[in-house]
């Protein structure tokens, strides 16, 4: 099954891609796929990105063929 | 229903002072107001180990941002007995001393104007997926947090 | 220093909208500012006993407010790290839909900004002697009482 | 002794005057000036008002000669 990934901020700095889409084998859950990504890139507090599917940060999700999943950074509005 | 509609809110780059007093004007129709309640966030000159900030580069999740500023929007109305509210928020480079929010609301009295006011802006800092980049005046840079400077 | 100075409060009419936009703009060379706080009051067209209010005709006693207006700026200064502070009150005839008070503090910080403002707001409604004669349509008119109607 | 009297509001259009200076005898403290002064009015609600002495609203005080005294209604500003 296919995912669209998008990369936000020191994220997508420290991955140098905003977007990709990954082809996945078997059930995966939000979380796994965030530590999948995220592994080998150099971001000092990885605890602190948030995954969203579907723009919702549940990271318990399993995810499914189509999903679109962000991983943010935390959040500096206003 | 006028309050529901979905608005746009990122504008490209600083909010200009006009567009306060634009809004402002525009709701001098409106009588049954007595209270406007305005916020708007500035870009501050923060030093960081010797290295002072010289704008931020803001970038968004868009389409999720949208959404939850709509989401916020709704739970604003359902809370506070407000007749307007207008929320702006820059992306792109905003530049030290410009403006890149402006959170706007009216209501005929004075205490619901400004509480809806506060909860939009505490809203927006914890759930809108808005990212910035401070950029120091050598051209290097940091990634801004919420929290970090900003209470 | 500067935030000491008397500063002239009275303004003559409505305060356009324009002086918002002018006040906010000659704060963008104040980099250490992160927030602005303004609360701005509208004349409303309440309704009393089926005449509706089209202005409201505001006195004061002008060298007994000017002085008050500034203990509450000497207070708000002790009370609050604020950057800058400006108020303005309207005297004469405002219209509905006019404005007639203009608060704007800023500071670096959001909470200390929007806490100030609501301490000028607070403080000017119980202690200022302003007086104001809401005229109604048919050029009646009945004196305006602070917490009767404005809570 | 003098004092000049101001009056504001409601209290100045039920006065029909917005100041006058008055010849006082004797003692008098701000409240029973204030007494005086209100008594031949039609104003409902003549508890409402203040009286300032030199902008300062302590009604105890004993006037003195030269003062400035106000009559406030209601504050109604914001």
């Amino acid at each position: 099954m296919k995912v669209t990934v998008k990369y936000f901020g020191l994220v997508a700095e420290a991955a140098e891609k905003s977007e990709e889409v990954l082809e996945l084998n078997g059930e995966l859950t939000a979380m796994e796929l965030k530590s999948q990504c995220l592994n080998s890139l150099a971001i000092a507090d990885k605890e602190s990105v948030q995954i969203a599917v579907n723009q919702n940060l549940d990271d318990t999700i399993t995810l499914k063929d189509g999903d679109e999943v962000a991983l943010l950074p935390p959040f500096a509005g206003g | 229903m006028d309050k529901k509609k979905p608005k746009k809110v990122f504008v490209q780059g600083a909010i200009p002072p006009e567009k306060i007093a634009n809004s402002v004007a525009n709701h001098q129709s409106k009588t049954n107001i007595g209270a406007h309640s305005i916020f708007l966030g500035q870009i501050r000159a923060d030093e960081v180990e010797g290295k002072t900030v010289t704008a931020i580069d803001y970038t968004a999740y868009e389409e999720m941002a949208e959404n939850v500023f709509h989401e916020i929007r709704e739970a604003a109305f359902a809370k506070f007995d407000i007749t307007c509210a207008h929320i702006y928020h820059s992306l792109g480079k905003v530049n030290v001393g410009e403006l890149c929010l402006f959170v706007f609301t009216s209501s005929a009295h004075r205490k619901i104007a400004i509480e809806a006011t506060n909860f939009f802006v505490e809203e927006i800092k914890a759930k809108v997926p808005v990212f910035g980049k401070e950029i120091f005046e050598d051209e290097t840079h940091q990634w801004k947090v919420n929290g970090r400077h900003y209470t």
